[in-house]
């Protein structure tokens, strides 16, 4: 090895180590999806609760419960503003849990609904929220069957926090998992990526951006079904949210142990989500999507994938746009449209907290 | 720090001449032309955008140059290239 | 995108980078110095140094001005911070810079109102929605934001707005490249030149650098074919024994820059006598401070702050990384002990910062990306 | 009808008109477990959600998936101190959990956890709710299979905000729920009341109240388990929290139809729960227990059922403290330790918020 | 608890039921009104009347004092918390009672901070933990309360503390009892005093009752053997021809009640001219106020109040209830339109409030009570 | 409102004169009994506490009193209703 080489083994030792959290205090990086949540989720979630159901720390737990076999996932919800082109916290808690679940090879079945409100929060605008969530969980065919509400006194909340859980039921034999990705796999995307950030960042107004874009929140069950179907050498789902498909394709490289290499010219983003990253400076690759998945198949079946992808209404503009390599194990690589190739690494912190 | 976009100028505000509206890619904001006051901007032009003020006006003069020479390089590779081929299949 | 996605092409790439190998002349070492970090940031990013020769070396230079902030004034800025009345604005960039006792996101989870913002106009719109609170604007940048800053004093003043200030840290480009040409221990080709500081200043004050030093420098633009053809050019100078300031980046950058941007500074801010830079220690008249007229809205005279030099961490080696003697991943503690979550430096920060940049974009050997295509 | 019959009569007329939300804004009452968060839930959640499996609005929904009969249930944990005498936030949401999936007759097995931090949150308090957690998931025989993290802004939370939600298998055959309560059957309470409540009320600091009071915060799935196993006519079992023993009391009586009675001398309460009540002028019966369960059996099958639970440590003190009868229908009343009886209604407002 | 437990004995208070039942003439019917919310609370709260024959009746007087508190003062209140220093406390009480436009938690709701206290010590604590903040003390109650208020003011005074101040609604027990009297469609066998407001203003301020209407009273404690005594007691002197101030509470009420705290009472607060009553209007001399030397403690004041006179809702028969005249039950929206979820009156709010009572502790007949017994 | 409740004096604190330590069935807070200052409070005292103060003392003596004549009621009475049950067996 040269001396670049062994610095670099020296680093990818340093970076096998077991996470520690350095800060005393919980900051917003820690909430944003990227390199501080991973740690803070392993060295102190993971730490505390190992068991192997969390271990491969998917988007939703695989059980097995009185021969039934079930998918388990939770999410909070904390979005800022509430409200937002293109939906609002009640379809994004809804579609959040449907899509870990869905994405899990899970079909959605039952979720829970705790809100935790904060005094003065309008009736009306929590009638607005429930409305949604009645709507978009009629949509996804799930019931909401148990819920919880709690009030904090004014300041000690932001209007309206949703944590959904939700029950789902794997009929399909064998499994999906991040484990199961391996060299020569396809990677594929739903659809065009970033728009929820984007959409969210700029709901916000203190950028004082105007853009036509609206959130990409959806219920991505169906898509999976028909992709399911036509591609059973599916390996893994995963959906895009918060911390984006870069970071959804590190956590695969990483668990899986290989390297995947994508062609950023195949990566489709809306010219206004471009517009509004290259203003801002981001990278539309880390932005947040609440209706977009990021899909690895056996290679052979990418054609197949594709196509069924594209033959769902949420998945039209699907795109093939990396594949899995053996070396270097547990990176991404970025094909750049310049022709360059490049590190495509885990964020330390997300530049747009509060996105879902 | 010094990220800066090219944008194109919808129009000037009215109520606020030292504003414009710029597009990028689709996607508009109000950008501080102040900085541009002895030139003149107009709509149709195009400004390099920094912190939301427009630092300079892009030379399309300039640019369709420097695009002819990158590209004059494009072409004779290409021809390079096309040539070796043709050689070696001969 | 107009005028960026043109120059993006990876055709035409490949047809430069040819140009650029049969312009060196083999067995020599090349080495030019990228001054502004939006360049690095451009290099890694586009995986730009796949073009390039073996023989070819970019250095990175002190041109990214969140990697020169001292610590002390962070330390400072967070003690304005911490007063109740205070609210503090800046650029994302600067959340993450470490003080010697945290960063801005640090000091948020311990109570302080540190808020990023796109525009400095930002932080006055800010200061207008509370008026109860004091805002004060942590400024930085080089000149190509330092007039961003004084128009937005100018608009302040013209408002009566009265809660409103600035803590000037803008900086000066054309001392530290002194600085850095000074520096006893550097061996520079050329230069790649700031293409957005240029926008202002324009391509004359580099004169010096071709005339005194006999180095060439390409004021340059910021998309990878602008880098490489600014490559090409200084090896062109080099091929035909030229030293001269030359500008790749014409669309943009007009020779004689931005004179209504330079009397807005000018009108608004002062040289200082000295400006502690990291890494590269005390530079004479290298940055800039609120004039005496616009003292109502210069912070440093409105609060009081400690003004504590703060030594560098002993195993940070910044400094050299700044002036090019080392490459990042030549420093001891880089990607081990400093990494961006860690930063132990500052180039290890913003992600126009040296280290940041080839930790992030560039972590991997040339043999092993030759593997890493899609196809 | 005498007049006063006859204005009774309208008023239980105006009870069961459909629930409306007056206010225009959430209120702390509304989180209180009394009338108005039953409003809340019935106007707002229950209208918009309704489903067979919602709607008995039990402790946990109870589901069949597969084959296979489950129960689940969310809540959120928003206590504050976070830490208090006896417990803190990490074990509340684990027992919590684990209760509502015991109480409706399920054996307790998977949570979620979902957090809500608060920027600034100390990393060691975080590492210590999260310990408490493993532990009480451990003595509960429950894991921790999935999560997620959520950071919001300094100002717009309370340090640190815990959801759980618990999959459960109901083993039993039989259907648990107040709807099957009917006139004859037994009341019976697992040990005194009210402590949970009290000692977080007195952690807050603001009362300068001192006493020797722990939280009663316990899982009770073992108490339901011996319980069960000894009395097949349990009717419905529910764990007595916000709102306390007299709420559950209610909601029994207003889903089943019946009269619920109640002796007041018989319901345990340790003296310096009543004498901080006394103090304060509240009464125990509505403040919240954490670790304590309200249990209708048949009138035959009380003896059995007093004595399982008086056999396992949880039900040391459990006492018999009613009997159904079947007049006045919904209410719930009481007979005096003075020898009078009145109505013990829902609460409007619970004095103690953020008790859980 | 001692001094409480042994007042609630079932026993003995089968045996009184049977002496009261003994001493009522068949046929007679006794109306006692219990002056005191505190009384109408225990009466329901303890399910006292099931101990009482069918023809003795107990009228639920005007001694809550926040059932007579005029939305008008409500509003004054609401109107103060709203100036962003102000940080408000009051008893828990207080929090539902009804202004013009909602309560004090609507308030909150609606972004003021108005906290309960247990104390109005506990106010003088919130201000010196917020020295940034006006921290209002909502004072209500009877002379039970006053002297606690006094005492508040006067160690606020001496510590000199200059955030905290007194909003004061303080009233009194005689000139209400004296209106109650003086109203014309009333009939009352006799009265239960007040115990709590006796331990200040002891026993004798009651003889004019006895002396110049002819109506016995017996000071009564709060625990249900109390109040049934003291009804014996009543009915003796009926029996006996008397009409007498008797004090059934003598282990805690002294004849003379407390003169310290009449003291600190007179020392810092003094008669208003007039004070309006809910549901009673205006009564003379019949409410307190700060005193001029204490104004630096007097938020009314300190702050601008609305002082608007706001009529009570139409359909509210507050003031007939108050009086004895209607049984809660008897008023038009009792129970259907007025709950206390959503009182119309404050006598629905308070748990000491008559409606409230009834309609918590107290809403079926006796009827249907007999069967309920748990054995 | 005016509700009040007996408590037993602790101790009076030494730093505060005017607070004393009361316990309430084994709760205990720091009670002013500022209103009380003429009588005098001790240790073993037990006062009716108001809103953070001590309002009266309690005088066992009266309390005595009031429950040697409610008791002396009950005697007689469950006296009687022993009677009638007697007079009912035979
Ligand atoms: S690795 Fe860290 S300490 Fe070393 S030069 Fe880079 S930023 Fe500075
Ligand atoms: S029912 Fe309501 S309005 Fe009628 S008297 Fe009672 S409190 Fe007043
Ligand atoms: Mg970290
Ligand atoms: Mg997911
Ligand atoms: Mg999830
Ligand atoms: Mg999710
Ligand atoms: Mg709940
Ligand atoms: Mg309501
Ligand atoms: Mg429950
Ligand atoms: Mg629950
Ligand atoms: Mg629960
Ligand atoms: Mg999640």
């Amino acid at each position: 090895m040269n001396p670049e080489e062994q610095v670099l083994d020296r680093i990818e030792r340093a970076r096998r180590r077991r996470p520690k959290v350095r800060e005393e205090r919980v900051t917003l990086a820690h909430g944003s999806g990227g390199k501080a949540t991973r740690t803070l989720v392993e060295a102190i979630f993971l730490e505390a609760f190992r068991n192997p159901l969390l271990e491969p720390l998917e988007d939703a737990a695989a059980l097995s419960v009185d021969g039934a076999r079930l998918a388990l996932t939770t999410d909070s919800f904390v979005v800022s503003p509430l409200f937002f082109p293109g939906g609002d916290i009640g379809d994004l808690a809804v579609n959040g849990t449907v899509n870990d679940l869905a994405v899990s090879g899970a079909r959605p079945l039952y979720l829970t609904a705790g809100f935790i409100l904060e005094e003065g929060f309008p009736i009306a605008d929590l009638t607005r929220i429930v409305d949604s969530m009645r709507a978009a969980a009629q949509a996804a065919g799930v019931s909401v069957v148990t819920g919880d509400t709690k009030v904090v006194q004014r300041g000690k909340g932001d209007g309206c926090y949703v944590n959904t859980a939700g029950v789902g039921v794997i009929d399909r034999p064998g499994r999906l998992g991040a484990a199961t990705v391996r060299p020569g796999d396809a990677v594929l995307v739903s659809g065009p990526v970033g728009a929820h950030g984007i959409t969210i960042m700029l709901a916000r107004g203190e950028l004082d951006i105007e853009a036509d874009l609206v959130s990409d929140t959806a219920p991505l069950h169906g898509l999976v079904a028909a992709l399911l179907a036509a591609a059973p050498g599916v390996r893994v789902m995963r959906d895009a949210t918060r911390g984006g498909v870069a970071t959804v394709l590190n956590e695969v490289a990483g668990a899986a142990g290989v390297a995947v290499v994508v062609d950023e010219r195949a990566v489709p983003v809306e010219p206004e989500v471009r517009g509004a990253s290259e203003l801002l400076g981001i990278d539309p690759l880390y932005v947040a999507c609440e209706g977009r998945m990021v899909v690895f198949v056996d290679g052979a079946e990418a054609d197949a994938a594709l196509a069924a992808m594209r033959g769902h209404p949420l998945g039209e503009r699907a795109a093939l746009i990396g594949r899995v390599k053996d070396d270097p194990p547990g990176l991404v690589l970025l094909n750049t449209v310049f022709g360059g190739t490049r590190i495509c690494d885990l964020l330390v912190g997300d530049p747009l907290p509060r996105i879902c | 720090m010094c990220l800066g976009i090219p944008g194109e100028v919808i129009e000037i505000l009215a109520d606020r001449p030292d504003l414009a509206r710029v597009d990028v890619s689709g996607v508009k904001r109000a950008i501080n032309i102040g900085l541009l006051a002895e030139e003149g901007v107009e709509p149709g032009d195009w400004v390099l955008i920094h912190v939301g003020f427009a630092l300079s006006k892009i030379d399309e003069a300039e640019a369709k140059a420097a695009m002819e020479f990158l590209e004059g390089i494009g072409k004779a590779y290409e021809d390079e290239i096309a040539a070796l081929r043709e050689s070696r299949i001969i | 995108m107009r005028f960026v996605d043109e120059f993006r092409n990876a055709e035409t790439a490949r047809a430069l980078s040819a140009k650029i190998a049969a312009l060196c002349e083999p067995g020599r070492e090349y080495k030019f110095m990228e001054v502004c970090g939006g360049h690095t940031h451009t290099i890694y990013k586009h995986g730009l140094e796949d073009y390039l020769p073996e023989n070819v070396t970019l250095v990175h230079g002190p041109g990214c001005p969140v990697c020169v902030i001292p610590m002390g004034r962070i330390d400072d800025a967070i003690h304005i911070a911490r007063r109740p009345e205070v609210l503090m604005t800046s650029f994302g960039d600067m959340m993450r810079v470490p003080g010697s006792g945290g960063n801005f996101f640090d000091s948020n989870a311990e109570g302080t109102s540190i808020r990023m913002v796109y525009s400095p106009l930002d932080s006055l719109k800010i200061a207008r929605q509370n008026p109860d609170r004091q805002v004060v604007f942590m400024a930085i940048g080089f000149e190509t934001t330092a007039p961003s800053t004084a128009m937005t004093v100018l608009r302040a003043a013209k408002e009566g707005l009265e809660n409103f200030s600035v803590f000037c840290n803008h900086i000066m480009i054309i001392p530290a490249i002194k600085a850095i040409l000074d520096s006893p221990d550097l061996r520079l080709d050329g230069f790649i030149g700031p293409g957005h500081v240029s926008t202002v200043i324009g391509c004359r004050p580099y004169e010096f650098i071709a005339r005194d030093y006999g180095k060439p420098l390409v004021v340059a633009g910021f998309e990878p074919l602008d880098i490489l053809q600014s490559i090409y050019m200084l090896l062109l100078q080099l091929r035909e024994g030229r030293a001269e300031v030359e500008n790749q980046y014409a669309r943009v950058v007009p020779w004689d820059g931005n004179p209504t941007a330079l009397r807005a500074i000018g009108e608004v801010m002062e040289l200082r006598p000295y400006f502690e830079w990291r890494g590269l220690g005390f530079i004479s008249h290298s940055a800039l401070r609120m004039r005496q007229r616009y003292a109502a809205f210069d912070a440093e005279l409105l609060f009081e702050t400690p003004g504590v030099r703060v030594a560098d961490p002993k195993a940070c080696q910044c400094g050299e990384v700044l002036k090019g003697v080392l490459k990042p991943w030549e420093c001891k503690v880089f990607g081990t002990a400093c990494t961006p979550e860690t930063p132990i430096g500052t180039c290890m920060v913003s992600p126009e910062g040296a280290c940041a940049a080839y930790y992030n974009f560039g972590r991997f050997t040339r043999t092993r990306v030759r593997e890493a295509s899609v196809t």
